[in-house]
């Protein structure tokens, strides 16, 4: 489904990225980890387009969509759920959803809609609660469950998780990674980026570790669990 | 490097097209005023070898109620070409270096700077915005070259203190003494309400019908003002003449702000007679009012509507229709246009040039002043029309007043 | 060495002085070359300057775009006016009048504008200059309404009066005097902390520089100018009138300056000389203001930066290669680094601060839960924590740049209420960024003396005359921000702007630039991010050899290994919680805190580790 | 009492010129914290075009009607394409303003070489008769302002909650990156905010040419005028800036008549200035939604 080679991408003088292969097929969830700063986050912003790569060669179904911008891609099914979520704060919970349609929402029919509401609000109840509420009033569990249905409502071939985790509680974190399991298991390629190591190896199939800009190990979950060097890439000693 | 390169590639450019717009410019400049090409017949008599005699057009092409300014212009324009047509003034060609002040005092300032220094005027005409008049006057005095002062009614422009400056024009004073006269006469009131723009011409009018009327012991039973561009309701100034029991109104407002007094009056239900001036001649005030506009009056220098019975106005509207492909849209600016550059070619021939610029232009002013002679204009037959005491060519019995008869601005049978 | 250097910067600017007093020289016998066309062009030339210099200072270095400032030169001239045609009041005395009420009518703008900022600004400005155009319409008794004050009386000195030549030479002299105030507050810390609030108000307020003061000056002396250009105006022409400084007027002079290069000191003369020359060589009658525009809409597309701008960025970078000024070699003697920074005496193991059930709310977000830490003086407290646990929002809520929703604060054993930036850093607090906020503008030296702007601040007059007193100031500032440089071991240009600096300097830089408040506390938002190996071997050592001279350091940082090698305590944050405060060994091998860091399952085995 | 209901009724349609202008402004400001200041210009524009079409072009009304908005709409699209995308760079970039008023410089005077200076009022289809309410007068020309700034304010509030575009502009203002990621350039929906804003200004045009005389040099006036009103209700929000030009046109009336005509203009700007100082924001500004809807 996704196959990335050789991907570089610089900020300035920064060397993000130096050089970076990953694989990804259809209902795979990858996990892609490493301490803060490695370039995480620019890997997934290089996929969707919001980072133009220096080299490298990133293909979606065999099809090439390295200099392709944000927005294209985005309607080829590629959803990315950011670093700090970005929900739309001054609109409401149902009209976040809306959103999520992309280009299609002039096509979508209102019952049709209401059906995906029902979805959604099925395997997060408290949004059905919250769901005309103004987006910024709710907690930050509720904002990522938000902009994880947000990011599902338009049926993307791959998914793009960007610490789905961050300042989340525990309990939360293992409800979102649950649902996240259930995603991939109905078709959905999910690239996983997340701090919390093992959580992430958990339920991804395959994992990568990145540090400064490079991946140092890569393999499947079980073994990188039981590899002490992943700890000490990962608390960052050098 | 493609990014920084891009940048000086497009200040190169830029620097290109500054220099050929300024080279463009310059070049059209030095080498000659680009003046109103005179349309002089090209098989006269060797007249175009003498250098041409250069005339100062200072207009306010752009800005508000530029339509007025424009008749001031074209008029001027219509005196050239007839003098040229006859092979100008003693064999010399005249020229008309165009400035335009566009509504800015200090650019106005510059122009007459400009005129005496650098296009060695022998006189200039214009004169249409009273605010730039006013401050164009004191550097008038400073170059010491004459001006004709064609349509701007502020008495201060042309005080006898002012040795250089003429004017045909209306002035504010005079019109109001005309303006008491005609009110007195025809509707035998004196409760007059004065409802002006808030601009040197509305100002002036107020100030000068105020005066007049203090001069026989009254007073003027309101005085409202308005903004000429930005005000579109009258009601509020309206109502407060009505309740003053205004019997007349001494509208001095441009285009079409009168039009919306005439608005606000109907939807006040209260009909009296107005008497207006130059702002009140233009059609915007028949475009915005349109029959409400029927009686009004409006004091004129001269009126094209109906057929001239002067000859000199005749063969004026006949040059003027061809040139333009209409009659002018204000009747008393083009009229004062004209005859205030007859009046500067009279003064320029009578006095004689000798070559030196300061002795003509002292020589233009006293003939103004002293010999100018009869000269049978526009408006009317002019014996020595300025002395050394009074500046002002249109006096009292020189005005015409007018009136909108079904969308026209005709000769009232009321004077 | 150092002679070698001080002589070239010598020579450059013997050669800026030469060059001035020359141009001056020239421009001075200008009455008697050319006619009183050019000469009035020349006169307005220098009445545009003086204002726009005034404007430039408000622009260039405040950033504020006021786009009503042609009401503030009215307001000079009318008062002016009004005085000597009414009172007969002598030129010298009406003119000083009418600058005092522009710079109060200019204080009364300034309050609501410094305040609201952004597009709002501009409508404020737009707002005042058009009231003042109506109130001179329309108050007849003081401004003649709409026909204005004429007959003004023209200066006079003894018998003789001021005829155009006479003004000339006048606004020649105080056009000169404007541009050198405008180069001497530049190179004072009143310029730098203008362009320091400009540029990154939340980073200069973390240096104690009040942005409401510093840009209220600007106005201050921006108004002053506007209203004697406007009054020598006014008596050169013996003419005013309201159209004369009206809407069209305030856009022209922000074009001047903007065409010039806002920001740079001859930015405003060459504006002036084109804006001036420009429609009088447009003589077409047709579609002139078209061209007008059209030329405006040029500049501000294709030049940016303005003429002088462009031309500067296009040439100093071959400037600096030509006369490259070679770096200042470490000062010899480290050791003794003379108290840079007045740390206190250590206060007896009484901790230097100390939180307590600091509580904060981002809308639905619980970012702070219940935090109470004691922070010991003269030692290195490291936060640690996964991404989103809080630790940026903790040390906001301590340098006040965010209000906490609850908790309180002791300082030094004194209650402590981090009311804003600007009041925690005057309190010894000092902080850097998690993204670099240096002032791009100015340079790498510059940027570490606006540190500085608190402590040695010397008054706005002594600036502008860069009086004895002031010099001294300012060279005493070169000296301690060259020594703060030699600390941290900056060895680059020092002169360049700071825009050009690598990433790892600029994070050095920055740490320089705090420690010149003389803080007892430094809060380090993730210096080592970014940085190499050898640049976090550099930053170890600096730590440590403030920490030997009494300062103390919170630290947040990812590399672990250095925070286990640098930090005396380590405290582990976690979803807005604190879970620890140990000794580094302590933390690092904890289960709760690998746990939260690797999100592991109550895995045993990954614990024994 | 007539007298009374006459000074609202003149002000309310006055009023209403007002607020067209100034929901242009709220449209683009709302998105990107832009406005286009030469929007005063593009009014005027819309009033020439009117005439233009209606008088010599001798089409009928309702085509030259929808001519002149048109074109002033794609005609802001092109301003926005070049004289605002290059320099909004954030909160407090301030070029745009100029390089708009740049724009306004050109238009009025190209409109000026075209047209020339006269003025002209187009005629109306609601002819020339007067409506009477208890003595108070008012045209019928004047008074359909009156319902189409209304249906116009609906429209505009229908188009912000229902339809998806409303709700793109409102993503876009509220957070510019998330829309990208959700498949939409936000470039295209500023180039829409902006269209629509001049699809306003030139609606207000043509609607003001059938009663009030257009010029071309009318613009630079009206479009000071409404950013004062946009500033007092408050940029985002259309229900509140309806309110204020309403408001503004009939106080405008009143103290014309009960304090003095003279100080009619320094109310307004008087009131724009003490709203800066109390409340920076607007009166009618919600602090928390980005569009007031």
């Amino acid at each position: 489904m996704l196959s990335i080679k050789g991907l570089e991408v610089r900020y300035g003088a920064i060397h993000a990225l130096k050089g970076v292969d990953v694989e990804l097929k259809e209902g795979e969830i990858a996990a892609v980890i490493g301490s803060n700063g490695a370039g995480k986050t620019t890997l997934l912003q290089a996929v969707l387009g919001l980072v133009r790569p220096n080299a490298g060669v990133i293909e979606l179904g065999g099809k090439p969509i390295t200099r392709m911008s944000a927005n294209k891609t985005s309607n080829l099914g590629v959803s990315l759920v950011p670093e700090g979520r970005e929900v739309f704060g001054t609109l409401t919970v149902t009209e976040n959803l809306r959103m999520g349609l992309k280009k299609k929402i002039g096509s979508v029919t209102k019952r049709q809609f209401e059906k995906e509401l029902e979805l959604v609000f099925e395997r997060f109840p408290r949004l059905h609660e919250r769901q005309n509420q103004l987006a910024f009033t709710l907690s930050g569990g509720e904002q990522q469950m938000l902009v994880l249905s947000r990011a599902m409502i338009s049926k993307p071939r791959l998914l793009l998780l960007d610490e789905p985790s961050l300042g989340l509680a525990p309990i939360i974190v293992n409800e979102i990674f649950a649902t996240i399991n259930e995603l991939a298991y109905e078709g959905t390629a999910i690239l996983l980026v997340e701090q919390m190591a093992h959580k992430a190896l958990s339920i991804a199939k395959r994992g990568y570790v990145v540090d400064n800009g490079n991946i140092t190990l890569h393999g499947s979950s079980t073994a990188l669990l039981n590899d002490d060097r992943m700890i000490k890439a990962y608390l960052g000693a050098h | 490097m493609k990014k920084q390169s891009g940048k000086k590639w497009t200040l190169g450019l830029l620097v290109v097209v500054m220099m050929w717009v300024l080279a463009a410019c310059g070049g059209g400049n030095s080498g000659g005023k680009n003046a109103e090409a005179a349309n002089a017949p090209a098989s006269s008599d060797g007249a175009a070898s003498k250098e041409p005699i250069l005339i100062g057009m200072s207009t306010e092409a752009t800005g508000d109620n530029a339509m007025n300014s424009v008749n001031l212009y074209q008029g001027v324009q219509v005196a050239v070409d007839q003098v040229n047509a006859k092979g100008g003034i003693d064999g010399r060609l005249v020229e008309l270096v165009v400035r335009d002040t566009e509504q800015n005092p200090t650019r106005g300032i510059s122009i007459i700077r400009d005129f005496s220094q650098k296009e060695k005027v022998l006189a200039a005409i214009g004169g249409f915005h009273s605010t730039v008049m006013l401050a164009q006057s004191p550097i008038i005095m400073e170059e010491k070259f004459p001006f004709m002062v064609a349509t701007s009614n502020v008495p201060a422009s042309v005080e006898s203190g002012m040795p250089w400056t003429f004017g045909v024009r209306m002035n504010a004073n005079i019109t109001a003494q005309y303006a008491l006269k005609f009110i007195k006469e025809h509707f035998n009131t004196t409760k007059i309400a004065v409802l002006h723009e808030n601009g040197g011409y509305g100002k002036g009018a107020a100030a000068a019908m105020t005066k007049v009327l203090e001069a026989e012991g009254l007073k003027p039973v309101a005085v409202e003002s308005f903004d000429n561009a930005k005000d579109k309701d009258m009601t509020a100034q309206v109502n407060r003449a009505k309740q003053a029991g205004a019997e007349v109104i001494y509208l001095f407002g441009q285009g079409a702000a009168n039009g919306y007094v005439l608005q606000a009056m109907d939807k006040l239900g209260w009909k009296v007679p107005i008497v207006g001036e130059n702002g009140m001649a233009n059609k915007g005030a028949q475009e915005v009012g349109k029959e409400l506009a029927e009686g009004t009056y409006a004091i004129q220098t001269a009126n094209f509507n109906v057929d001239q019975t002067r000859e000199t106005a005749k063969v004026f509207l006949a040059d003027f229709t061809a040139k333009f492909g209409h009659i002018p849209t204000t009747f008393a600016s083009a009229a004062q246009g004209y005859d205030g550059a007859m009046m500067l070619f009279q003064a320029i021939e009578k006095a004689g040039l000798s070559g030196d610029l300061a002795k003509d232009r002292e020589a233009i002013k006293n003939t103004l002043e002293t010999n100018l002679g009869t000269y049978s204009g526009v408006i009317k037959d002019w014996e020595q029309a300025f002395t050394t005491e009074n500046h002002d060519a249109v006096d009292v019995n020189s005005y015409l007043m007018c009136v909108w008869k079904d969308g026209k601005l005709v000769i009232s049978d009321k004077q | 060495m150092n002679q070698l250097i001080e002589r070239s910067a010598g020579y450059r600017a013997a050669a800026g002085w030469i060059a001035g007093l020359a141009a001056i020289g020239l421009l001075a016998a200008g009455p008697w070359m050319v006619d009183t066309y050019y000469l009035n062009l020349l006169f307005m030339i220098g009445i545009f300057v003086i204002t726009c210099t005034g404007m430039n200072i408000l622009i260039g270095y405040c950033g504020i775009v006021s786009i009503g400032h042609a009401g503030l030169m009215a307001i000079g001239a009318y008062m002016s006016s009004f005085l000597s045609t009414k009172y007969g009041l002598s030129f010298w005395s009406v003119v000083l009048i009418g600058m005092v009420v522009s710079l109060l009518i200019g204080s009364l703008i300034a309050i609501p504008t410094i305040r609201a900022g952004g597009v709002y600004l501009s409508m404020i400005t737009i707002a005042f200059g058009v009231v003042i155009h109506e109130v001179l319409i329309r108050w007849d008794a003081f401004s003649g309404g709409p026909l204005g004050i004429s007959g003004i009386a023209k200066p006079q000195i003894g018998g003789y009066t001021f005829d155009l030549k006479g003004m000339y030479l006048f606004v020649l002299v105080i056009s000169a005097a404007a541009l050198l105030l405008a180069r001497n507050l530049r190179r004072s810390s009143w310029g730098r902390s203008m362009i320091a609030t400009k540029e990154n108000e939340i980073a200069a307020a973390s240096l104690g520089i009040r942005k409401f003061a510093v840009q209220y000056a600007g106005f201050a002396i921006s108004s002053v100018l506007a209203g004697l250009s406007g009054a020598i105006y006014a008596h050169a022409n013996s003419f005013i009138s309201p159209d004369t400084y009206n809407f069209q007027t305030s856009v022209q002079l922000v074009l001047i300056v903007i065409l010039g290069g806002a920001g740079r000191v001859l930015g405003p003369v060459i504006g002036a000389v084109i804006i001036v020359f420009l429609p009088e060589l447009l003589d077409m009658e047709k579609l002139r203001m078209a061209l007008y525009g059209g030329i405006m809409f040029a500049v501000l597309f294709f030049l940016p930066k303005g003429i002088v701008g462009t031309l500067d960025s296009w040439l100093s970078p071959r400037m600096r290669r030509f006369v490259s000024i070679n770096p200042r070699q470490a000062s010899s003697k480290p050791e003794e680094a003379k108290a840079l920074f007045a740390s206190p005496v250590r206060a007896g193991g009484q901790p230097i601060l100390v939180l307590e059930g600091i509580q904060k709310y981002f809308g639905g977000l619980h970012a702070l839960k219940e935090v109470s830490l004691k922070v010991e003086a003269g030692t290195i407290h490291s936060l640690v924590g996964p991404n989103g646990a809080g630790k940026t929002t903790l040390l906001n809520v301590i340098s006040g740049l965010y209000s906490s929703d609850q908790g309180h604060y002791t300082l030094r054993g004194q209650p402590l209420i981090p009311r804003s930036l600007s009041a925690v850093a005057e309190l010894g607090i000092a902080r850097t960024f998690q993204h670099s906020r240096l002032f791009k503008e100015l340079s790498v030296l510059e940027n570490v003396m606006t540190g500085l702007a608190k402590r040695a601040q010397s008054g706005l007059g002594a600036s502008l005359l860069r009086l004895p007193g002031q010099l001294r100031s300012e060279r005493l500032m070169e000296e301690t921000s060259h020594a703060l440089l030699d600390l941290i071991g900056y060895e680059g240009d020092r002169d360049m702007p700071a825009s050009q600096l690598p990433y790892g300097h600029q994070r050095m830089v920055e740490i320089a630039r705090a420690l010149a408040t003389a803080p007892s506390l430094l809060l380090l938002d993730e210096p080592a991010a970014g940085m190499t190996a050898s640049e976090i071997e550099q930053l170890e050592q600096l730590l440590r050899k403030l920490v030997s001279q009494g300062l103390t350091v919170i630290l947040i940082e990812h590399h672990m290994d250095f925070v286990q090698r640098v930090s005396d305590t380590v405290t582990v944050l976690d979803f807005g919680k604190i879970i620890g405060t140990g000794s580094p060994e302590q933390m690092l091998s904890d289960p709760r805190v690998i746990q939260a860091y690797l999100g592991a399952e109550e895995v045993a085995a990954s614990a024994e580790h | 009492m007539s007298l009374i209901l006459q000074l609202a009724i003149s002000g309310l349609s006055v009023g209403c010129l007002y607020a067209l202008i100034a929901l242009g402004y709220s449209l683009t400001f709302v998105v990107n914290g832009t406005l286009n200041m030469s929007q005063g210009q593009l009014v005027m524009l819309g009033g020439v075009l009117m005439f233009g079409f209606a008088e010599l072009g001798h089409l009928p009304f309702f085509v030259s009607f929808l001519l002149a908005a048109l074109i002033v709409g794609l005609l802001n699209l092109g301003i926005e394409r070049l004289a605002i995308r290059k320099f909004d760079k954030g909160a407090n970039s301030i070029e745009w303003v100029l390089s708009t008023i740049a724009v306004g410089i050109i238009i009025q005077d190209v409109a000026l070489y075209v047209n020339g200076p006269d003025e002209g009022v187009t005629p109306s289809p609601m002819g020339d008769e007067m409506l009477r309410i208890a003595g108070a007068g008012i045209y019928w020309k004047e008074f359909v302002f009156l319902p189409v700034v209304a249906v116009l304010l609906v429209l505009l509030i229908l188009f912000y909650k229902k339809s998806h575009w409303g709700l793109w502009l409102r993503a876009t203002a509220d957070n510019r990156t998330a829309v990208e990621i959700m498949g939409i350039s936000s470039n295209k929906i500023v180039a829409v905010a902006y269209m629509l804003s001049g699809l306003l200004a030139g609606i207000g045009g043509a609607l003001m040419s059938t009663n009030y005389a257009v010029s071309v040099d009318i613009g630079l006036p009206l479009g000071l005028k409404a950013i004062s009103v946009a500033i007092l209700a408050g940029v985002n929000n259309p229900k509140g800036i309806v309110a204020a030009g309403l408001i503004l046109g009939i106080s405008e009336a009143f103290i014309g008549q009960y304090i003095s005509t003279a100080f009619r203009e320094m109310f307004v700007y008087g009131l724009v200035i003490l709203v800066l100082y109390w409340k920076p924001m607007g009166l009618f500004n919600a602090r928390k939604t980005i569009v007031k809807v």
